[in-house]
């Protein structure tokens, strides 16, 4: 029984050094945690100080401050936005490109993620001229066109290889069965690429949530989102980190909860999704 | 008048040409089983009659319609894959019902349908489990079950047992038959085992690179192969072709002159090994298969050819026995250097 | 509704400016503000895009004494219309002439600034020290030695570091200054590699590895303000604006125990302290322009000062831009730094600001569009040397290069 | 029919991704042979290649340049590495490891600039932060992060991010490695670690090259760590070829120098995706 | 001595009690099948073998040596699985000698021991391919190939031709068969494949739900079957069972006395079909199957028995057809009502 003994020795130094792992990780974002809920004083003392009645003051204050429900409105509003109409956009696509492949479908596909490689800031000007004459600058409309066509070629990528894994018999028994082109994708196709749908979509709500560059340029007053948000209190007058770390727990709460619900979903979706 | 009639289909993969000119005519209730090599063509030509593939040449008439340019869906047409295909996401009973509701059935009479199809198929405890858990079998019967609840015209099988284990094949096979003859439906069936082709078939169509090699009733395949690719294809243990200069010396006089420089065919069950010095071809064993009721016996002659002799007694010899070996030489098929049939009158 | 939409910095005096907006709003209730409020460096990105691209996304923009004259030049900006009740001529002349384009105000100032040194008076007298009230960079040396204390983690002086021109440079222009330098000739020439650049820098450099904190080329204003009301510095030298925050008992460790002298001298006394302000401005994109001027009169009015004062309190009043403000007694009550910091803003000349003569206007900066470019090129070079990265006689070759190559190419010099 | 089909199903996404990449293309094409300053529009003459070669002459070109690939090099290798090794750490099944997986993946979910801000101001302040704290516990004297080591320091927030994003997609990859495969390696006598090299390393190969390209493509216009945290220096010790383009149009308003950084940019990436998309494409399809 | 040993092994998955006490010798040099219904514990009884799974109960002596606790890597086994597992990045080469090279091999004798082992199964051409490019029944034999480099103590194989078509099913069992002639190893098999077992196997032990019902050669297991779940599993088509109340009144007397409520087995080969009134026991025709060379004929008696017969002429029998059945009686296994064999002597 030597045999067994290692072996239960072996998971439990595994299991330790994944926790360790994981909490090292985690740390940063728990620190923040810890800090949104210090006064300022608290936040920058040294040593640091781990027990203190937490304090709900900055969260007040960004209240007061700032309207942080117009802010998380439209950020989920452009993301969720986005992400639709992407999907819309990409899922098409992405369908004809896994079940109508010819020799042209890699390089369509590569092309697709080539269109990410300027960087944001050199198409400014260019964007922001015609953001501006087609009257969509401070929109949420034009935020959406702007994140949807940044995430079109990740979505159209993850999709088709999602698309993939659905054995085209299964969309020719439809179209056996009589169903018209319409029927096929709303009735076989669509509840089997539930999967790759739903990971694609949290990738891309991921990221239209993230994104910076865009949504602090192309918005001011109505259109701004959270990451505008975090600009707004990223240098102070003064390092004041507690409420920046409340600011930024604010921001990415809603993000991080929902990545978290759907963590599974990911995992699965991803796995069809990029690699398989 | 032809049922469906299949005349000078074409079909191209890029400059590959895939099917060369196939002409066919299928009457109603028929059950036609293709045969041939993979890569011959039998999906390709399934699934073009199926709309599943664009015809590159030749046309299509089903019940006298002009079917060539109809898409799947207008064809009525059922479809069993090789891989069953069955929605994942769906109840066994709506995988059998989703066509009907499609076309707009009466939900009563969708019901009924749906009953009537598992009943016949021993599913009816099943309706209500997704593909997911059911057995291979299971899985198997409920394709059959969506092609039938449909009652179409043509009933398309493309290797539906291959995916099965032995057990489950020949009991699934003995369904489809019983199938076949309750409800008289036209079938066309594609496979590659021998059994189901013998035993399914009205007629057999055997195919090669694309062309038909012959067409013909199960025993007619088997009994007159029209060149020795059909003799070999058919039968297992497959026929012993034995090329001219293997042969013994006696059997050169039966053998036409049209074979001098052919081969002969022999099915196992037309040799039969004896004890040495009994007749005049000479041979050692190589190999012994006791199967139960058969016995099948593989000999090399002194000549070098290989045969097997097929058995229903049991035998004493083993490996390395020096034997001679009977040879029914009416029962031999004749092939010239071509490879064609030469027949013989007996 | 007329809805205006201000951009504006993420500074105290704007945030309480924001807090304010509806009492703006009840007294015009035809009027909707909203507000974009920005990190100083992300908002003047957004304005220069949107005003150049005439974007039009702004009804007001919260401007400095830099783009002023500047914008206005081009013809970017609409003139600031005083109502009547408005008393213009209140405004501290030094504040009013750099916020002007050819005598006419564009941008109306909201709060002004020059830079003092502030230190910890506590600290002094332990050390027996008394700083003059103006005192020269060998007192402040002198101090920050003595002071100096790592190991209980205190350091002797904290200045900027970060390298951008509205930061270190900022600073750093003031320091070269006193020792009688400039950034260019009357030909449009750099100066980064002259003696007093070298001599400045080198002192700079010097003392803040001497008795700087650590990490600081990464420091800008809030991170040293940060570390003053922290109690980490002996002494800090920069905007008159952070004496309120660190005044203030709530966010300050040490709001008893600051004191303010002027800014520090060298050979000459001429552009010591920084002259900056805040102004609201009008592009000329807007199509607000009443509901717009209406808003800006009211916001650098005599009486938003008041209000402040009644809301918050005399010590987060806006100061820097009206005489008037200095001279209410609450205010001069609670205030330790008022009057030096008016003083201090009233010592400067933005049009003489060098001890040569200078082709260009501004005290801590060069009022020409190139020099955002070259004042960060060069403010990099720099926290390079503070960091110990190169040299300080590289770093300003470096800088000097890298000035002619901006100067070369806007066409001022061939 | 067959033909149209796919061709109307793939335009809406075809057509809308060109115009996005034409029209500011065409345009940026433009802006970089004219002079284009934001804050003198009016004078826009035309100036042949003079945008590029000023961008090109940039005392910092070179330096950008290989911080460029150096970011992008020790970031991919950082979350690859890290990546697997916490993926195979994973993905047996142990207590708590729903919990485990949750907290490896949130990094990911985090803004970039707050992220920056999260480990400029909390975790690497020389004074206050975490790390000098821990430093200073263990007797050290605390590391200036960002001025001693800027471009290592980008690299850890940047690997912070995307590290999540590489575990994510190696673990899910690692569910898809045949058993029997692995059984028949033990029973070919393979231990522990050459059943890692010969047969899941391979294995893994196909996801890598897709962390390694998504990465790629982020990870070249990263810009917002380095403005938030280093603004690039000391001198141009971490400005990279993105943040190069930056300052040209956000602090010198320079848009035709910009243009002219933003087209070299797409060179380089390009470049540095010819052969991986090429390994990328061929592993894709197998 | 015996060369494996398998000691009241034990296996519980959870609390599912898998293998229930197997006792089993192994000679050195013997071909022992595996076979049973699926779920049995084949695989996990050969797992066990292998050490891919740890053992709950009981031991394991392979040459002498208790290997109870020993790692899969120090065994000395080799394993063929039915997925081949294959390592797909690797080429056929790298893939044979893979073993050899963590060993440690000399790299002159591993090149000798891959061509060696390539050339007896005939993928000489092959050997720099990765797994990708070769078809199924190349697999398999880069598969098999792997564990013959190896020359292992026991070769252990898990149904390993289940993913090949019929043909290819053939062939390669011919070269199993060959290569178990040539090597001489200790092997042992699983499948479900009828003909596999029979042809192959030294010894079969047929499982059922964790224990072995029975241990015997081929031919001993066919003609004398422990149980009625013996007989029906060995033999295709299955034997028939006929249950006592369905029994044709002149069997009756026949039926040793501990079978009279029990069932009766009848080979298919042991039926044959005559006209009516030619035999007392009557029946009609349900499906006749024609094979070529052997014709299966499904007949239900008047006392509702069916009966599958087999013979090995064409008949001129059809579905309908009154006939009447002739039935050896002395091949008829007997079984009592709880499924054991009545011994009977003749
Ligand atoms: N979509 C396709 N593109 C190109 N070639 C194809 C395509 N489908 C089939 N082929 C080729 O056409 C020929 C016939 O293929 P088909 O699938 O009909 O063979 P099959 O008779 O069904 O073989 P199997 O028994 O292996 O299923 C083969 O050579 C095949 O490679
Ligand atoms: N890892 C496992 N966990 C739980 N139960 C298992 C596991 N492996 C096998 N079993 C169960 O043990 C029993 C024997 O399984 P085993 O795989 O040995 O069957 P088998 O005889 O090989 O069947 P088949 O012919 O279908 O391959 C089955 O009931 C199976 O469900
Ligand atoms: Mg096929
Ligand atoms: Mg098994």
């Amino acid at each position: 029984m030597t045999l067994s003994r290692t072996l239960i020795v072996l998971h439990a130094v595994r299991t330790l050094a994944a926790w360790a792992v994981a909490l090292l990780l985690f740390f940063p974002l728990g620190w923040m945690l810890l800090t949104a809920f210090k006064t300022e004083l608290q936040a920058i003392a040294v040593p640091p100080v781990l027990l203190f009645p937490p304090t709900l003051e900055n969260f007040h204050e960004i209240h007061v401050r700032s309207d942080y429900l117009l802010y998380a409105r439209n950020s989920v509003i452009t993301s969720v936005a986005s992400t639709l109409l992407g999907l819309l956009i990409a899922a098409p696509a992405a369908y004809a490109m896994a079940f109508f492949r010819s020799r042209r479908t890699q390089d369509v596909l590569m092309w697709m993620l080539s269109t990410k490689m300027m960087p944001a800031v050199g198409a400014l000007v260019p964007v922001y001229v015609l953001a501006q004459s087609s009257g969509l600058l401070d929109t949420r409309t034009g935020l959406v066109i702007v994140f949807t066509l940044s995430n079109l070629p990740i979505m159209v990528w993850m999709l088709y290889a999602g698309l993939r894994e659905i054995p085209p018999e299964i969309l020719e028994a439809a179209r056996m069965d009589g169903a018209t082109l319409w029927q096929e994708a709303r009735r076989v196709l669509l509840p089997l690429s539930m999967g790759s749908l739903a990971s694609t979509s949290l990738l891309c709500l991921v990221l239209s949530w993230n994104e910076a560059f865009w949504s602090l340029n192309l918005s001011s007053a109505h259109a701004g989102t959270l990451t505008t948000l975090i600009a707004t209190y990223s240098s102070p007058e003064g390092l004041f980190w507690a409420r920046l770390s409340a600011a930024s727990l604010l921001a990415i709460a809603p993000i991080v909860v929902f990545g978290w619900f759907s963590q599974k979903q990911l995992v699965q979706g991803l796995t069809f999704g990029a690699v398989k | 008048m032809a049922y469906l009639q299949l005349k000078g289909i074409e079909k191209f993969f890029g400059g590959h040409r895939a099917i060369k000119g196939v002409d066919l005519t299928i009457e109603r209730g028929e059950f036609v089983v293709f045969v041939g090599p993979s890569g011959c063509g039998k999906s390709t030509l399934l699934r073009l009659i199926a709309g599943l593939e664009s015809t590159d040449g030749g046309s299509l008439v089903l019940d006298a319609r002009d079917i060539t340019q109809a898409p799947s869906s207008k064809r009525d047409l059922a479809m069993v894959f090789q891989s069953y295909a069955l929605y994942p996401h769906m109840s066994v009973h709506q995988n059998m019902s989703f066509a009907l509701q499609l076309a707009k059935e009466d939900p009563a009479i969708v019901r009924q349908k749906v009953e009537r199809a598992a009943s016949i198929l021993n599913l009816g405890s099943y309706l209500e489990r997704t593909p997911r858990a059911l057995s291979g079998g299971q899985r198997q019967r409920v394709a059959i079950g969506r092609a039938i609840v449909r009652a179409p015209k043509v009933f398309l099988f493309d290797e539906p047992l291959s995916n099965l284990d032995a057990a489950l094949r020949g009991q699934t096979r003995v369904e489809i038959a019983k199938l076949h003859r309750e409800l008289g439906a036209t079938t066309i069936y594609v496979t590659h085992d021998q059994v189901e082709a013998m035993t399914l078939a009205d007629r057999i169509v055997v195919l090669r690179d694309g062309q038909i090699e012959q067409v013909g009733s199960p025993l007619e395949l088997y009994d007159r192969p029209a060149n020795q690719f059909v003799a070999q294809f058919i039968g297992s243990p497959q026929m012993n072709v034995v090329a001219a200069d293997q042969w013994a010396a006696v059997w050169r006089p039966q053998a036409p002159a049209a074979a001098r420089d052919g081969a002969m065919g022999l099915r196992p069950e037309a040799v039969s090994v004896v004890a040495p010095g009994l007749h005049p071809v000479e041979a050692r064993i190589e190999l012994v298969e006791a199967l139960g009721a058969e016995t099948l016996i593989y000999a090399r002659t002194v000549d070098g050819a290989a045969l097997v002799a097929r058995q229903s007694a049991r035998c004493a010899w083993h490996a390395g026995d020096a034997v001679s070996l009977s040879v029914d030489l009416a029962q031999a098929h004749w092939f010239d250097a071509a490879g064609r049939t030469v027949r013989t009158v007996h | 509704a007329t809805e205006i939409v201000i951009a504006t910095v993420n500074n105290r005096q704007m945030i309480e400016m924001q807090k304010l907006t509806p009492v703006f709003e009840k007294a015009n209730p035809e009027i909707k503000v909203k507000w974009v409020t920005l990190e100083e460096t992300v908002l003047r990105q957004r304005l220069t895009t949107d005003i150049a691209t005439q974007g039009g996304q702004f009804d007001i923009m919260t401007i400095g004494m830099y783009e002023t004259p500047l914008w206005a030049k081009r013809g970017w900006l609409k003139p600031f219309q005083p109502d009547a009740a408005y008393d213009i001529d209140d405004l501290l002349p030094g504040i009013r002439g750099g916020m002007s384009h050819e005598g006419k105000l564009y941008s109306a100032p909201f709060y002004g600034e020059s830079s003092f040194t502030m230190y910890r008076s506590d600290l002094a007298k332990a050390a027996g020290i008394t700083l003059p009230e103006q005192p020269t960079y060998q007192d402040i040396a002198h101090f920050a030695a003595k002071v100096h204390d790592p190991a209980k983690g205190l350091y002797g002086i904290c200045l900027r570091g970060k390298p951008s021109w509205g930061e270190n440079m900022a600073f750093l222009t003031t320091l070269v200054n006193v020792h009688g330098g400039q950034w260019f000739d009357m030909g449009w020439k750099p100066q980064v590699d002259s003696k007093p650049w070298h001599d400045a820098i080198g002192f700079y450099v010097d003392l803040m590895k001497k008795y700087g904190p650590p990490g600081a080329s990464a420091n800008g204003f809030n991170e040293n303000l940060t570390l003053m009301s922290a109690g980490k510095c002996g002494m800090w030298i920069d905007a008159t604006s952070a004496a309120g925050s660190l005044s203030d008992p709530k966010f300050s460790k040490v709001a008893d125990t600051i004191a303010f002298v002027r800014a520090p001298i060298a050979v000459t006394h001429k552009g010591a302290g920084f002259s900056w302000s805040w102004g609201l401005a009008i592009p000329s994109s807007t199509k607000k322009e009443a509901a717009a001027q209406k808003f800006i009169n009211w916001a650098t009015s005599k009486d938003y000062v008041k209000l402040v004062a009644e809301t918050d309190g005399w010590i987060v009043v806006p100061t820097g831009n009206r005489k008037s403000t200095y001279a209410y007694p609450e205010f001069q009550k609670v205030s330790k730094f008022g009057a030096m910091e008016l003083k201090a803003i009233e010592a400067v000349d933005v049009r003489d600001a060098t001890l040569p003569k200078s082709p260009y206007q501004g005290v801590q900066f060069a009022a020409i569009p190139e020099f955002q470019a070259i004042g960060t090129e060069v403010g990099q070079q720099i926290s390079a040397a503070l960091a110990g990265k190169t040299r300080v006689a590289d770093a300003l070759k470096a800088g000097q290069r890298l000035a002619e190559r901006e100067m070369k190419k806007a066409g001022y010099t061939r | 029919m067959t033909r149209l089909l796919p061709r109307a199903l793939m335009a809406p996404a075809v057509v809308t991704l060109f115009l996005w990449m034409i029209v500011p293309l065409c345009m940026t094409l433009y802006f970089s042979v004219i002079q284009f300053n934001l804050l003198q529009p009016d004078q826009r003459a035309f100036v042949g290649l003079e945008n590029f070669l000023y961008f090109a002459t940039d005392p910092s070109f070179t330096t950008a340049v290989l911080n460029t690939l150096l970011l992008l090099g020790s970031v991919i290798g950082i979350t690859v590495v890290g990546g697997t090794a916490i993926a195979l750490l994973t993905h047996e099944p142990f207590a708590g490891r729903g919990i485990v997986r949750v907290l490896l993946i949130s990094p990911f979910f985090v803004m970039p600039t707050v992220n920056a801000l999260l480990w400029k101001n909390m975790m690497m302040n020389p004074i206050y932060g975490v790390l000098a704290q821990v430093w200073q516990a263990f007797g050290a004297a605390p590391v200036d992060w960002l001025t001693d080591h800027p471009l290592a320091s980008v690299v850890v927030m940047v690997s912070w991010q995307w590290l999540p994003f590489a575990t994510l997609i190696l673990m899910t990859a690692l569910q898809s490695l045949d058993r029997e495969q692995m059984e028949a390696a033990r029973m070919d006598g393979a231990r522990w670690l050459q059943q890692q090299r010969h047969l899941v390393l391979p294995h893994l190969a196909r996801p890598i090259t897709v962390v390694v390209m998504i990465e790629m493509i982020f990870l070249l216009s990263v810009f917002a760590e380095i403005h938030t945290t280093t603004g690039g220096g000391p001198g141009d010790a971490s400005t990279n070829v993105a943040y190069l383009i930056f300052k040209q149009a956000l602090l010198k308003f320079d848009a035709g120098v910009a243009s002219a950084g933003a087209l070299f940019a797409v060179v380089l990436a390009n470049i540095a995706a010819v052969f991986l998309i090429r390994m990328a494409g061929n592993s894709l399809e197998r």
